[in-house]
């Protein structure tokens, strides 16, 4: 019963993709929870390839994971960035109440 | 039996702490949650015996990506109590869409079956007899050279946009200007003036200072919030 | 294939287009030249149609003057220009309108000269070429692309309620238009070739014809106009300009009945026959209807306008009896209303310029004001009410007794409407002509022109000549109509034998 | 290793870096060398892309034939338009950085790799190489709060939607077992043996792409991100991002995924139903031209996806058709928006192009061929791309499609009217200033092409079935 199989990294990566999904819908005012939750979402990801890749034998989910770590990184620093600069003419980080832009 | 137990072991901190950054009332909490995240999912990795993905996972996202986060959480001075709104509202309704949606997948996994001829469509198939980091390293370099190239490429992007986006040149700031540093040597003239004189009557001349530029007009948006 | 004869009148007036475009310098200068320009590039484009006009030989079914050449080749889409009996004469009635036009806002129109004679002369290349075109998708780009130039027409230098007019007639026109492009296509894959004659002998299952009948009629009902899609036609005569109403009455308006004629009846015989009642139903409904609401109109251009849509209705009526005479008559009455409803229009902007109102109630005695004015009136009016001898007579006549061979009841809805027609349109002139000088600012009116009587000559001499002698006009198109009408017969006889077998 | 193959990708990268360090390098403002090396750039690679061999290389990451170099020559001339129409505009909105055109080289050369991905992982950076510039250009006015907003919304709903596709990308992998184009559609060949994982993942992926072109129901940023972002940041990114985006959603669903068309096949055909109806009828109450172009936007890839979902040779080629078409039609479009400027300030109301008949004729003509082009009346280019997706709907028997297609039409050139009244009816407005150069030059060449697209039209659509030829082979 304690044989670990590729289900069970499965059902951990689709809970942590609902997490990070239901984080974006429900943080909606805080970008940076946000930024989080798409974090957890490429996590779950990763978890994916890294499960796939050791059940097929094959490098490939391996280095498309590398991949993926690599750009979330980059996003992720763009996306502070722009949080950065959205505060500095806000003064505030929340998304939904600010209407200059009607939604 | 261990690595099961490991397994669970992790994979339950992973989810409790992925939970929690989630629903935690103050984001530094959620990056520190992230960050216990990250180190159980390399856990996980571990497991599965991606042993390089884990290291990366560990060095990179903790040390780099969750401290950046929570360098930019602490820095943006923000009241998080009012960002809460909604978040009790939409608790139930999100719950309910989430279960639903984790169901349907579990239920497309719990079909899950291979293609017929997997094993004969794997690109790069794990060499046998040689560690992890070192298979990678094998591909990583030779069939995926192009890859691995437009994603050096997209971390350059990502440097040029993080500059654009937030460096502000700052005239008054204090630089050091190194060639002129190393230029300098040519105008320095050692002198002996007599003991007891000052320089001054020693007629040596300072070099006079740059003209000041013209005062730099005021930053609109930098002055007031941090 | 010899001279392109058919492709110079078409785009000859884009080549005067593109030299107004040019003209830098004052404004004055400018609109000038645009003027003149206009002016002759539309007289010799006349010059042109007319050598057509001679050199047709009316003997003959074929189309004639064809040119071909390949334009979207994978598709079998081909530029194909051409006339045969039924187009020719509506060539003609275009280009002379044009001139006619251009003359007619020689002074009425002072604002953006330049744009409107390149309006103007766009206009006439995409009616000329409306009729010309032998491919059904090159009809289609033609006919579409009237549009724009109308809506600016309308939009631009129209009425009050320009905007809302020039909205109306575009949106109504291309609502229905885009069904009729699905129709197309759908023709397209079904026969593989959008060429006109190829498709005539091509044979389409009836379900197929009925649904192409639907989308056809969308679009040319729309054009027509039809009871009960005819409410975009009032608002856009009342608000364009003269020269915009002339173009829209003459020429428009004769696109839709020139569609069923081209399309519907030799590609859809079946369908047309099918669905003949209903067209007379409608057309009978437009005749009686508009005709009693023209009665009640306070404004000289909207009263015509319904009195063109009645005319239409007649016209509807003609070419779904599916026989000699009616289908001849329709047409008759097609060439003969846009001469004269032209001139109606032109007749109302005389007025118009002079005093710039449209109520009827405004005028009356301007017989003894302008007496000449009020004698040509007087023919047109005449003309229009059907009166022998004058140009509306012979169709509505042929109509009639077209009618009478399909339904007696069809021919009396139809005389019914020549009733009517005479009581509002001798309504409007004895109110506008007639009675007692009310106001004291008419009696300062001058009488016409020389360059309104220039305008007028053609148009009198053709009215009294199709009145006259409409033999001269009827022989270009018998034959051909004899021929369609033919066919027809023929493809209902062979699909009434195989619904008896 | 065949490496030569990407020759084109490869010179752009690296003029790219020497471009970026030929501006970090002297003290002033290098905005405007930097802006003509990185045109010059685009021409090398658009050569480079003419002279291109057919084959894949590197493993099978990558792909190039008839249908990337039709694309690629899309989006370079679309780049390379939107480039020229931003030059002017930055100085004006203190914005020249020559950062700017290096960015919109990465985000073209990310355009490129994803149109010759044939691999999930190239499809993946290449996506990503072109969004982060992206989010970078939007937010590019860091000074207003109204771009800010504009890149963090699209960043977040960005990094949404590549979360997705990941996860359908791992699905997918984890079915199969390979990433590869070739060998997923030899994986999916027989459709009765595909999990329903597979499917899932195919859903997710086509869903991050209908992100990227604001198909609905991933439209939602569109509006806001379109006003938000500086004016020549959204002419490019109504253009030259959706040629990419659109080109892979041909690829992978004309390839890997062409055997189990019947899973994906049905919410193409929502997601074009749905995009038609809201952009004809979201953007009648615009008042903000920005806005209404992005509803106008979506009308269109609604159309686009309409030849998609037909499939087949005709129905690719009416989506390459149209997308050439209206690239041109919407650069165009976006030139007269740049050009809105008076007495220095930028304006984007409808009411403000009043008059414009009259003071600037020329502009106002352009424009009014764009708008009745837009509306799909012949003779103008419009016309014949909204037939060349209609035919195949009608040959396949797409009815409901095609019906809706039309009305839409109908209903779309309602505004689209109403902007040639504006600039025709209405009483004048104070002109704007001076017409920038770089817009003039943009304005004649779309202008003509969308006029005489009709004379012409063989050697796109030939060029185009050659690509579709080479895709579906």
């Amino acid at each position: 019963m304690l044989t670990i199989g590729l289900a069970h990294y499965l059902t951990v990566g689709a809970i942590l993709f609902v997490l990070g999904v239901l984080g974006i819908f429900l943080n909606r005012k805080n970008v940076i929870v946000i930024l989080m939750s798409v974090e957890l979402i490429l996590l779950a990801v990763n978890l994916n390839f890294v499960a796939f890749s050791a059940r097929l034998d094959d490098l490939t989910g391996q280095v498309f994971a590398m991949f993926i770590l690599t750009v979330a990184a980059a996003e992720a620093a763009i996306g502070l960035a722009i949080v950065v600069i959205y505060f500095r003419n806000r003064g505030s980080i929340e998304v939904d109440d600010v209407s200059a832009l009607k939604g | 039996m261990i690595a099961g137990l490991a397994f669970y072991l992790f994979a339950f901190i992973l989810i409790a702490s992925a939970v929690m950054v989630v629903t935690s009332r103050n984001p530094v909490y959620s990056v520190l949650y992230l960050i216990l995240a990250f180190f159980n999912a390399a856990a996980l990795f571990l497991i599965a015996g991606a042993e390089f993905l884990a290291m990366i996972l560990v060095i990179v996202y903790v040390g780099a990506v969750a401290v950046l986060f929570l360098f930019v959480v602490m820095m943006l001075d923000i009241g998080f109590a009012q960002m809460r709104e909604g978040f009790q509202r939409y608790l139930p309704v999100g719950a309910v869409i989430g279960g639903i949606l984790f169901l349907e997948l579990l239920l497309v996994l719990g079909a899950w079956r291979f293609a017929a001829d997997v094993g004969d469509l794997r690109l790069s198939p794990t060499p046998a007899g040689v560690s992890n980091t070192e298979a990678l390293g094998r591909v990583i370099y030779t069939d995926y050279i192009y890859l691995f190239q437009a994603s050096g490429l997209i971390l350059l992007v990502a440097m040029i946009g993080a500059i654009v986006l937030t460096l502000r040149d700052k005239p008054q700031a204090k630089r050091q200007n190194i060639a002129e540093q190393i230029a300098r040597s040519s105008e320095v003239v050692m002198a002996q003036p007599a003991i007891g004189a000052g320089i001054n009557r020693a007629e040596i001349l300072r070099p006079l200072p740059p003209p000041v530029a013209e005062k730099p007009k005021p930053v609109a948006h930098d002055g007031g919030h941090h | 294939m010899g001279f392109p004869l058919l492709s110079l009148i078409t785009f000859l007036p884009l080549l005067g287009a593109a030299i107004i475009m040019c003209v830098r310098g004052e404004e004055q200068v400018v609109a000038s030249n645009a003027r003149w320009t206009a002016l002759w590039t539309s007289l010799i484009t006349f010059g042109l149609s007319l050598i057509l006009w001679a050199q047709f030989d009316k003997t003959s079914v074929d189309f004639q003057f064809v040119e071909q050449l390949s334009w979207l080749p994978e598709f079998g889409v081909s530029y194909i220009m051409g006339v045969d009996g039924i187009s020719v004469l509506f060539i003609l009635l275009s280009t002379l309108l044009t001139p006619i036009c251009v003359l007619a806002s020689w002074e009425s129109v002072q604002n953006r000269v330049r744009e409107y004679m390149v309006a103007f002369l766009i206009l006439e290349t995409m009616m000329v070429g409306m009729f010309a075109a032998l491919d059904f998708m090159l009809f289609y780009i033609f006919f579409e692309a009237v549009l724009i130039p109308m809506f600016l027409i309308i939009g631009i230098w129209g009425g009050a309620r320009r905007v809302y007019a020039s909205y109306k007639f575009f949106l109504y026109t291309l609502l229905g238009s885009v069904l009729m492009l699905l129709a197309i296509i759908a023709l397209w894959y079904q026969a593989g070739t959008t060429n006109i004659a190829e498709l005539a002998e091509y044979d389409i299952p009836f379900n197929m014809q009925v649904w192409l009948f639907l989308a056809f009629f969308a679009s040319f009902a729309v054009k027509v106009p039809m009871w009960p899609v005819h409410t975009w036609l009032p608002d856009a005569h009342v608000e364009a300009p003269t020269a915009g109403s002339v173009i829209l009455a003459g020429v428009l308006l004769k696109m839709g009945a020139y569609g069923f004629l081209r399309f519907s009846l030799p590609l859809l015989p079946e369908a047309s026959f099918y669905f003949a009642p209903f067209i007379y139903v409608l057309s009978i409904v437009a005749v009686v209807y508009t005709s009693l609401v023209a009665l009640a109109q306070t404004d000289m251009k909207k009263l015509i306008a319904y009195s063109s849509v009645a005319h239409m209705g007649i016209v509807t009526l003609g070419i779904f009896t599916f026989n000699q005479q009616g289908i001849e008559g329709a047409l008759f009455t097609m060439l003969s209303h846009g001469v004269v409803s032209g001139a109606l229009f032109l007749c109302v902007g005389v007025l118009y310029d002079r005093v710039h109102s449209r109520e009827i109630a405004r005028y009356g005695g301007v017989a003894k004001i302008m007496p000449a004015y009020a004698l040509i009136f007087m023919l047109f009016t005449m003309a229009s009410v059907a009166l022998p001898g004058t140009a509306g007579f012979p169709g509505e006549f042929l109509v009639i007794l077209g009618a009478w061979a399909v339904n007696p009841w069809v021919a009396f809805g139809a005389a019914l409407g020549m009733i009517l027609g005479a009581a509002y349109m001798l309504f409007l002139y004895r109110r506008v002509a007639f009675g007692r000088i009310i106001r004291d600012d008419l009696k300062s009116l001058l009488d016409l022109s020389p360059r309104e009587y220039a305008i007028f000559a053609p148009l009198i001499a053709l009215t009294l000549w199709m009145g006259i002698y409409p033999q001269s006009f009827l022989s270009f198109f018998s034959v051909t109509v004899a021929e369609l009408v033919q066919e027809h017969q023929a493809a209902i006889g062979a699909a009434s034998r195989l619904a008896g077998l | 290793m065949n490496w030569t193959l990407a020759l084109p990708e490869l010179a752009l990268a690296l003029s790219g870096l020497a471009i970026l360090v030929f501006g970090v390098i002297p003290k002033r403002d290098t905005t405007f060398p930097c802006t003509m090396l990185v045109l010059g750039a685009f021409l090398l690679a658009g050569v480079l892309v003419l002279a291109q061999g057919e084959g894949t290389a590197f493993a099978g990451q990558y792909v190039a034939d008839a249908f990337s170099g039709f694309m690629k020559l899309l989006a370079l001339a679309a780049a390379a338009l939107g480039l020229l129409l931003a030059l002017d505009w930055n100085e004006k909105e203190r914005l020249s950085r020559f950062e700017f055109p290096v960015l919109v080289l990465f985000a073209t050369l990310g355009m490129m790799v994803m149109i010759s991905a044939n691999d999930l992982m190239s499809l993946y950076l290449g996506l990503e190489l072109l969004s982060l510039p992206l989010y970078v250009l939007a937010s590019f006015d860091r000074d207003n709060g109204r771009s800010a907003e504009a890149g963090l919304k699209y960043f977040v709903l960005g990094a949404l939607a590549s979360g997705l596709m990941l996860y359908g990308a791992s699905l997918v992998y984890g079915f199969a077992g390979t990433t590869n184009f070739d060998r997923l559609a030899d994986a999916l060949s027989s459709p009765q043996d595909v999990s329903n994982g597979v499917v899932v993942g195919i859903i997710f992926i086509i869903a991050a792409m209908a992100f990227k072109i604001a198909a609905v129901p991933f439209h939602m940023w569109t509006p806001d991100v379109y006003e938000g972002a500086p004016t020549p940041v959204t002419a490019f990114f109504a253009s030259a991002p959706k040629v990419a985006a659109v080109a892979l959603l041909v690829r992978i669903l004309a390839g890997p995924f062409s055997d189990v068309v019947g899973q994906w096949q049905q919410v193409i055909v929502l997601a074009s139903l749905g995009s038609m109806i809201l952009g004809a009828f979201a953007a009648i109450g615009q008042t903000n031209i920005k806005r209404l172009m992005a509803y106008s936007s979506i009308g269109h890839v609604g159309f686009t996806l309409m030849g998609l979902a037909v499939g087949g040779e005709s129905g690719l080629r009416g989506v390459l058709v149209y997308m050439a078409i209206y690239i041109a039609m919407n650069i165009g479009a976006f030139a007269v928006l740049i050009a809105m400027r008076r007495d220095g300030r930028a304006v984007e109301g409808v009411e403000d192009l009043a008059g414009l008949g009259r003071s600037d004729p020329g502009m106002a003509l352009a424009m009014a061929i764009f708008m009745f082009s837009m509306a799909g009346i012949p003779p103008l280019a419009g016309f014949f791309a909204k037939l060349y997706v209609l035919l195949p709907a009608i040959e396949q028997g797409f009815w409901l499609l095609a019906v809706v297609a039309v009305l839409c039409s109908v209903v779309s050139a309602y505004y689209y009217l109403r902007i040639v009244k504006v600039m025709y009816f209405d009483a004048a407005k104070p002109g704007f200033d001076a017409r920038p150069t770089g817009v003039s030059v943009v304005l004649a060449g779309t202008g003509a092409f969308t006029l005489f697209f009709f004379l012409f039209p063989a050697p796109l659509l030939a060029a185009a079935r050659q690509a579709v030829a080479a895709l579906i082979g």
